[in-house]
């Protein structure tokens, strides 16, 4: 009965049930009662989903075991699969020609005509989807939980739970599914389920520029995502990850075993780039990674528990799912994990430095997680096995805690009356005990204090980054320290000056400071524990490693199985510089902001003297940029065509289509209503035939 | 340019001039003009048919023209409602006294009997009873007479032309035949070198059911109840429906009248809204 | 070629007729006028049939005629009737009162002037003499008197 | 002659005719004084003459069962396929309009008004089966004078009287009209037989250019000036948007089925059964094509912003007229018995879809009542939906298959007659001039239908979109429940399933349509034919091969086969 594929089906399908259920009966049936379908079903999928990661991990120990102690024959290098993956088929969508025409060939497939299309539903599951399931549905399922408390009482409040439901869904497919278009379709699936979420509250104008901008951007890596999904299909002949066998035949996948087994087969090359490139556009867009990373802290108007949800712990981490699902993709291409290091490094320190500036709590936090995502890229960029454990460990980890900064933030929201700037409030630990102390937690695990998730997981990345030889490695791996300096300024500031300080209470509270309710309170707690436990827990055991390492597409010949791991001496080395610069940057922070004001307002002037503050506080003027070259073009372009359209071709449309308003205004005006009127037209008719009559 | 089309255009240019010349009231000597221009229109559509010949034979059929023609302008063209009605009365005289000439005389009767006998007598009778005072200003106001004349006369000459032109070919086979027959002698058959072709080869057959004959109406009698007896029955239907018609319309017969009307019914109410803005006097003047 | 001069005639007079009675529908704005003209109409349809009756010496032409009168009859009866019942609502024959269904957006029609009544001389009649004054003396009594 | 047989193959009209004198009668002798008139609810309970009218329809439907088709000639009358068709479309149309007159205000006079609407009927079908063009013209009376009647009971306000006289003195003139085509025509053939019309013509040097042709041609002229009053052809429509906005429902719907029906058939009598080999030639055709493009442009173009419904409905029934023209034009046309035959097969099948359902439409709007009132104005439909969701969802049915909208019957009417336009202007042998002017009527058609769509939805629209401010109920008796139900089946039935229709009207009309001997005819080439005798040459009959080889025979006519 607990079969994996029943398992994965079950966590896959439970929360489209909920979507379906609360969209059927929220309006009129549940009404304020909408969050059962959404948490019972999410509860549902967490203990499936954690069942199945028990499940994996014992099966794929069992056949890692079995094939380490048989002999490998070297004569057939391709008697047993790399890794460790079940797959599912629902169905097989064959779009014309028979099914099993296609030649076995591992060869690229030129001829764009040649194979049928052939598409297969098919679930995956192996160490990396067990992993990225286990993590989104337990953020799911205490944000839900979370957002009885949060949004009670809001009129769309079923409409809420349904697109959460939805997101889930979309998201769990996303993760698990085993095909490029489908992973297209869910990737487009969660990016309208965060359209809807930011815009939840669309009568505010915000509200919907800002879910029109996030639909928008992503469009345009998403577009990028699609040419790739286009080239690989050009390229491969084929969208599946995993080998298919028809009628006795392999038919391989991008991701199968045949092409893993012999990684040379990959195309490399022109094409190889491009693809790499292509699909990194996508997880750009997704993961609001440079230059796309300007929707995400504007998606902050959603509501807290989606941006906890979507825009911190789950759907921004696609990207970093894609990259590490398609790791040999990107190993074929020359410079694919060198760009991906980059854009990740790069855009970690940007977005850490406009955070030391930013106001709006939630903004902080949005430009934390567009540097932590940083992060995640710049490890999978490293290209080695244990950079691709550190960056899906970093994103493991930070789920956790960055949700549980978000609940907190939203707890601190929501005892403000909807007030988020921090120069409006201050000193509320006494208020907010809980909050407080489970923020707290939060904070030390991002800035990764000793023994925090953070640490851990920041520590594998910096290590994985300085074990790569050459010069950009090496100034990405200052970069990410000195990021890490700014992560512990920046948290810390937003930290002190909302918890400590003099205490300063906004208006809009209407004096009434109060902690949320228990549904809010209790998974601030549980996450305030896991971001202090997971990331000790599975550092020491090793056990995400090596259950990581049974992913067939991080099973490639180009990455030892068993890579080396890092020596004590490095790895202490890195703890220690990280533990250093980061108790510095704490230490900055309560020094300006525990101190005295003269400090801070000293160096705030002198920043803004050279500039420095204003470049931060304006975002470094991307939005701005993106304003004067992107979008006033398209603006006077659409302008002109909407000038074209109105003059000259809805022009003559309206004139065609005037014609008979203009017909029936002359026969309307005939009807005087006078009989010896009517009669003269009779008989003026009647002459107009005798006149026909007479001439010809 | 053909005689044809110098008749058409005087028909149309003088009838036109005429008429409205003639149905403008109040321009006193100017209708009489009118009127004569009128005639002379008239007169010019109906000298595009030949002469009857001979002309003594055909003077009484131009008397009767004249007369009836004469009195149907009258008719449209009188102030005053009653003679309009009494000028109709002498048209349908004179219309049936046509058609007696014309071999119709059972039809000249029943057009006597019936138009002059009945409906004439009941027209003038509701015109009496709705007008007691006689004429009141919209009995000869017009409307748009010139549009309204010009257009009848461009009627009228174009249907002329077109049956003068049907039957020029005809006539003129005819008059032919009569040339040769008058050339070589009446009870001798024509000899021509060109033999006309004969007429059924390009005109209707010639029924020859004696329309002139002696027994005429009886004749009548056998065709209408003959071959045209379902008309009859048909007619008689109307006629049923007709008189059940318009007693229930006038009659009131059950329940009373709908609308706006006063619940005296006696004092009429004037149409509120569309009508021409004018006063019970000088509608009734 | 009498048959054919008689036929040309009594169309042309039908058709003079028929004119004469459309020229009087379009002017004349008395409903019973306008009936009356239509019966012209009629009339004119009348003797172009009886022309083209006498022509083909047949007699479809005069059964037609028969049935035109006593339709028109039927037409009368119908016509008479409603015409006093329009009476009744306006008090007036006027066909031009009856403008009030046209289309919404169009301006009732109306009269730019009035036509002017002609003025009928007031009528002299015959007045005795009052007594002991002589009668004045016409043309008629001179001319007559030694007669008497 | 006359025999008792005809009489019987009369049947359903007689019925007709005697279920109306019993209707007088009753009217006559009903105890008046039993109702309380003052009241004013319960005169319109008068059930018993709805029960006596719908018995006579019955029994005229049983008796037109019964008949059946003669064998043989019975007498002076047609009664051949295509009058059966006509005579079962009056029938059905006037028990629908009799159902439809169960609310109607003629409760003050409802015998009568039955009574009336019955003759009107014998008229219609009367009109179907003459055979000569005197019963003609009094069967074509015996439906205007009923309906003169019928104006005039129906509504009894200034509004209803203006109406009532405005389509009595026009009727007059195109009586008139009618009368003056017809003695033309008998001038041309020298007879009044339609038979005997079409053997005195054919053959005839007249017929071509000749003597009387012009004769012919200005019978057609006054013939479709005095019937196209009658169909609403412009430009002799002028009546029909105030008459049908000064009126009742049921007198609209009366209106626009009663006269269209007898002037179609009228037309389809004279047009093709007299004259139709004469027509193929003359100039027949393009009056009746240049009609139909200028009916249906004026009809639908008015029509786009009207707010009146029987005003709208009445500007509709003019554009549906150009379309029934438009067939009909395609039959004169037709230079193959096929196409003939579709053409008229498409003007019988229009004539149907359309009687169902405009009568429907009309239905609908007298079932339903606003605030006690009758629904005038499209503002007044608001809400419809809401209150009386089955007469919105009937309505926009109608309205969908006037339209022309696929599933439904209105949409086989249209595609009849734009197949046979296109058809007649894709034909081989069809000339230029001729292939171009029926493909501008079958463009002209789709225009039409695709401008027509416009307003059909707005009130469609207005029924189901319009927020609702006052609430509809039901008028009262079921009669127009039923009739609009019936005209829904038909409307849908026919749209599922039109074949059974359409086959019934193609053999209807194949007696008319059927192909003659080729005949001879003359050479005109050279010629002013009216100036002399001298261009005429003499006249020969040869055979159909001669004919084919000579290069003298410019025409070549097709002689009826019947004699």
């Amino acid at each position: 009965m607990f079969g994996i594929e029943s398992l994965l089906v079950v966590t896959v399908v439970m929360p489209l049930a909920a979507a379906v259920l609360t969209a059927l009966f929220g309006p009129r049936l549940l009404r304020s009662q909408s969050h059962w379908p959404t948490i019972v079903a999410l509860a549902i999928s967490l203990a499936a989903s954690l069942l199945l990661v028990w499940q994996v991990a014992q099966e794929a120990e069992a056949t890692h075991t079995a094939r380490q102690n048989e002999p490998v024959p070297s004569a057939q290098p391709t008697s047993h699969s790399l890794g460790y993956e079940r797959t599912l088929t629902l169905w097989t969508w064959t779009g014309g020609g028979e099914v099993g025409q296609t030649a076995l060939s591992v060869q690229p497939v030129q001829d764009p005509l040649g194979p049928p299309p052939r598409i297969e539903v098919t679930l995956r599951i192996d160490p990396l989807t067990a992993i990225m399931l286990a993590t989104v549905l337990t953020i799911s399922f205490l944000v839900a939980v979370y957002s009885v408390g949060y949004m009670h009482g809001d009129p769309g409040y079923w409409r809420f739970y349904s697109y959460i439901a939805l997101f889930v869904f979309s998201m769990c497919m996303l993760v698990s599914v085993s095909n490029f278009l489908l992973l297209y379709v869910f990737w487009e699936a969660v990016g309208l389920c965060s359209y809807l979420l930011i815009g939840f509250w669309y009568q505010r104008p915000a509200a919907a520029a800002a879910g029109k901008k996030a639909f928008l951007v992503n469009r345009v890596g998403d577009f990028g995502f699609a040419l790739g999904v286009f080239l690989l299909w050009l390229t491969y002949g084929t969208l599946n990850f995993h080998d298919v066998q028809t009628g006795g035949q392999t038919q391989p996948g991008i991701l199968g075993q045949t092409f893993l087994q012999q990684p040379e087969q990959y195309v490399g090359g022109a094409v190889g780039t491009a693809i790499a490139l292509l699909l990194m556009a996508g997880a750009c867009g997704k993961s609001a990674q440079w230059p796309l990373h300007v929707w995400l802290p504007d998606a902050m108007e959603g509501p807290t528990p989606v941006s906890a949800l979507i825009h911190a712990a789950t759907m921004v981490t696609a990207g970093v799912y894609l990259t590490a699902r398609c790791l040999p993709l990107f190993l074929a291409a020359p410079i694919g994990p060198l760009v991906v290091a980059c854009i990740g490094g790069g855009t970690a320190l940007l977005a850490a430095l406009i955070a030391l500036t930013q106001t709006d709590l939630k903004r902080i936090l949005a430009y934390s997680t567009i540097s932590q995502l940083g992060y995640m890229f710049l490890a999978v960029g490293t290209g080695t096995a244990l950079g691709v454990t550190a960056g899906m460990f970093h994103l493991f980890t930070h789920a956790f805690f960055k949700a549980l900064l978000f609940l907190a933030a939203g707890s601190v929201m929501h005892a403000m009356g909807g007030v988020i700037d921090i120069r409006q409030f201050g000193g509320l630990r006494r208020h907010l005990p809980w909050t407080h102390t489970t923020m707290l937690f939060g904070c030390l695990a991002l800035a990764g204090v000793v023994p925090f998730a953070g640490f851990w997981s920041k520590d594998a990345i910096l290590l994985a980054v300085g074990q790569q030889e050459g010069l950009v490695y090496q100034v990405l791996g200052w970069a990410a320290t000195a990021t890490a300096f700014l992560t512990a300024f920046y948290t810390f500031r937003a930290f002190f000056r909302t918890f400590y300080g003099p205490e300063r209470i906004p208006e809009e509270t209407g004096g009434h400071v109060h902690e949320g309710p228990p549904w809010m309170t209790a998974p601030l707690v549980v996450l305030a524990a896991a971001s202090l436990v997971v990331g000790a827990y599975f550092e020491w055991t090793h056990g995400f490693a090596h259950f990581l390492a049974q992913t067939p597409s991080l099973c490639l010949a180009g990455l030892a199985l068993e890579g080396p791991r890092a020596e004590l001496v490095s790895h202490s080395q890195v703890a220690l510089l990280s533990t250093l610069v980061v108790l510095a940057g704490i230490g900055l922070a309560a020094l300006l902001y525990l101190g005295s004001r003269t400090v801070l307002e000293g160096l705030t002037r002198a920043s803004a003297a050279v500039g420095l503050y204003g470049l931060s506080y304006g975002k470094f003027f991307f939005d701005e940029l993106y304003q004067a070259v992107v979008v006033m073009p398209l603006t006077g372009l659409a302008r002109l065509c909407g000038w074209l359209d109105n003059q000259a071709i809805d022009r003559a449309v309206d004139d065609v289509g005037a014609a008979p308003r203009a017909l029936g205004a002359l026969f309307r005006s005939l009807q005087v209503g006078l009989v010896p009127f009517y009669a003269l037209a009779m008989i003026l008719g009647v002459l107009v035939l005798l006149g026909a009559l007479m001439t010809g | 340019m053909h005689p044809q089309q110098v008749i058409f255009l005087t028909t149309i240019i003088l009838g036109t001039t005429g008429l409205v010349l003639l149905l403008r009231p109040g321009w006193g000597g100017l209708r009489l003009l009118g009127a004569a221009l009128s005639a002379i229109a008239f007169g010019a559509v109906l000298a595009q048919a030949p002469m009857i010949r001979p002309i003594q034979e055909g003077v009484v059929f131009y008397l009767l023209a004249a007369l009836t023609v004469g009195a149907a302008l009258a008719a449209v063209s009188l102030v005053h409602p009653l003679y309009c009605a009494v000028c109709f009365g002498l048209t349908l005289v004179g219309v049936s006294a046509l058609m007696a000439y014309g071999g119709a005389q059972f039809l000249a009767a029943g057009t006597l009997i019936v138009y002059v006998g009945a409906i004439l007598v009941v027209l003038l009778f509701v015109l009496m009873l709705a007008h007691p005072r006689g004429r009141a200003t919209y009995d000869w106001n017009r409307w748009e007479v010139f549009v309204s004349a010009g257009t009848a006369v461009v009627f009228l000459a174009m249907l002329s032309l077109l049956i003068t032109r049907s039957l020029a070919g005809p006539e003129q086979l005819a008059a032919q035949a009569e040339d040769q027959r008058q050339q070589t002698g009446a009870d001798q058959p024509a000899t021509a070198t060109v033999p006309p072709p004969p007429e059924e080869n390009f005109l209707p057959p010639k029924a020859g059911q004696g329309v002139l004959a002696s027994e005429h109406v009886a004749r009548i009698g056998q065709h209408l109840f003959g071959g045209h007896w379902l008309a009859v029955q048909a007619a008689g239907v109307l006629l049923l429906a007709a008189l059940v018609g318009a007693a229930v319309i006038i009659g009131r017969l059950h329940g009373p009248l709908e609308g706006p009307q006063q619940p005296g019914g006696h004092s009429p109410a004037p149409i509120a809204a569309g009508q021409a803005p004018r006063t019970e006097s000088q509608r009734n003047s | 070629m009498n048959d054919y001069a008689f036929l040309h005639q009594y169309l042309a007079v039908g058709a003079v007729l028929f004119s004469i009675g459309l020229v009087g529908f379009f002017t004349r704005r008395n409903m019973i006028l306008m009936f009356l003209c239509t019966e012209m109409m009629l009339q004119g349809v009348s003797l172009s049939l009886v022309g083209w009756s006498r022509f083909y010496d047949d007699f479809g032409g005069q059964m037609l005629v028969i049935f035109i009168l006593v339709v028109a009859a039927c037409e009368a009866a119908i016509g008479l009737a409603l015409i006093v019942v329009l009476y009744r609502q306006t008090g007036s024959l006027d066909i031009a009162l009856w403008q009030r269904l046209r289309e919404a957006n169009q301006p009732p029609w109306q009269e730019d002037r009035p036509a002017p009544i002609p003025e009928e001389p007031a009528p002299v009649w015959p007045r005795l003499a009052p007594a002991g004054v002589r009668p004045a003396e016409t043309d008629e009594t001179t001319e007559f008197r030694d007669m008497v | 002659m006359l025999t008792t047989e005809t009489l019987w193959y009369l049947g359903p009209e007689a019925t007709l005719v005697l279920t109306a004198v019993v209707l007088y009668l009753r009217g006559v002798f009903r105890r008046w004084e039993d109702q309380p008139i003052a009241a004013g609810k319960s005169l319109s309970q008068d059930t018993l003459s709805l029960q006596i009218a719908l018995v006579g329809v019955v029994l005229a439907g049983w008796a037109l069962v019964r008949i059946g088709l003669p064998q043989e000639s019975v007498g002076p009358v047609i009664l051949d396929p295509l009058g059966l068709y006509i005579r079962w479309l009056s029938l059905a149309a006037i028990g629908l309009l009799v159902l439809l007159a169960s609310t109607d205000a003629s409760r003050t006079n409802r015998p009568e008004y039955l009574g009336t609407v019955l003759l009107a009927g014998a008229g219609v079908m009367a009109v179907a089966a003459a055979d000569n063009l005197v019963l003609l013209f009094v069967a074509l009376e015996l439906v205007s004078i009923p309906t003169y009647i019928v104006l005039c009971l129906g509504r009894r306000d200034a509004d209803g009287y203006e109406a009532s006289a405005k389509y009595f003195f026009l009727s007059l003139a195109a009586s008139a009209m009618t009368l003056y085509g017809i003695s033309f025509l008998y001038g041309a053939s020298g007879s009044l037989e339609l038979t005997a019309i079409r053997q005195n013509l054919v053959g005839k040097l007249s017929v071509s250019e000749g003597y009387f042709s012009d004769f012919t041609q200005l019978g057609v002229i006054f013939l479709l000036a005095g019937l196209g009053f009658k169909i609403t052809a412009a430009p002799f429509h002028f009546y029909a948007p105030d008459v049908y906005q000064g009126t009742s429902y049921p007198n609209a719907a009366l209106l626009s089925a009663a006269p269209k029906i007898a002037g179609f058939t009228a037309l389809v009598r004279i047009l093709i059964e007299s004259l139709w080999p004469w027509e193929q030639h003359g100039f027949g055709w393009r009056v009746v094509l240049a009609l139909a493009i200028l009916t249906m442009t004026v009809g639908n173009t008015a029509a786009l912003w009207q707010t009146h419904l029987r005003r709208l409905l009445a500007y509709s029934s003019v554009g549906q007229a150009g379309y029934i023209l438009a067939a009909l034009a395609v039959a004169l046309g037709a230079e193959t018995a096929e196409s003939r035959s579709d053409g008229l097969a498409a003007v019988l099948l229009y004539l149907a879809v359309y009687a169902a359902a405009t009568i429907g439409a009309f239905s609908v709007f007298e079932g339903i009542r606003r605030s006690g009132r009758p629904v005038e104005t499209m503002e007044d439909l608001a809400g419809l939906s809401r209150h009386r969701p089955w007469s919105a969802a009937w309505l926009a049915i109608f309205m969908f298959s006037l339209a022309g909208v696929p599933p439904l019957a209105g949409f086989w009417g249209k595609w009849a007659v734009v197949l046979g336009a296109i058809q007649s202007s894709l034909s081989p042998r069809t000339g230029t001039q001729q292939s171009l002017w029926f493909m501008i009527l079958a463009a002209a058609v789709m225009l039409n239908a695709a401008a027509a769509a416009a307003y059909y939805l707005r009130v469609v629209a207005a029924a189901y979109f319009r927020p609702p401010a006052q609430t509809h109920t039901a008028a009262g008796p079921a009669g127009p429940w039923i009739a609009a139900v019936l005209c829904g089946l038909l409307c849908v039935g026919i749209g599922l399933m039109p074949w059974p229709l359409w086959n019934t009207a193609a053999s209807a009309v194949e007696p008319l349509a059927q192909p003659g001997q080729p005949l001879i005819f003359w050479d005109s080439s050279d010629g002013n034919p009216e100036l002399g005798v001298q261009t005429i040459p003499a006249v020969s009959l040869l055979s159909p091969e001669d004919a084919a080889d000579s290069s003298l025979v410019h025409f070549v006519f097709f002689a009826p086969e019947r004699d």
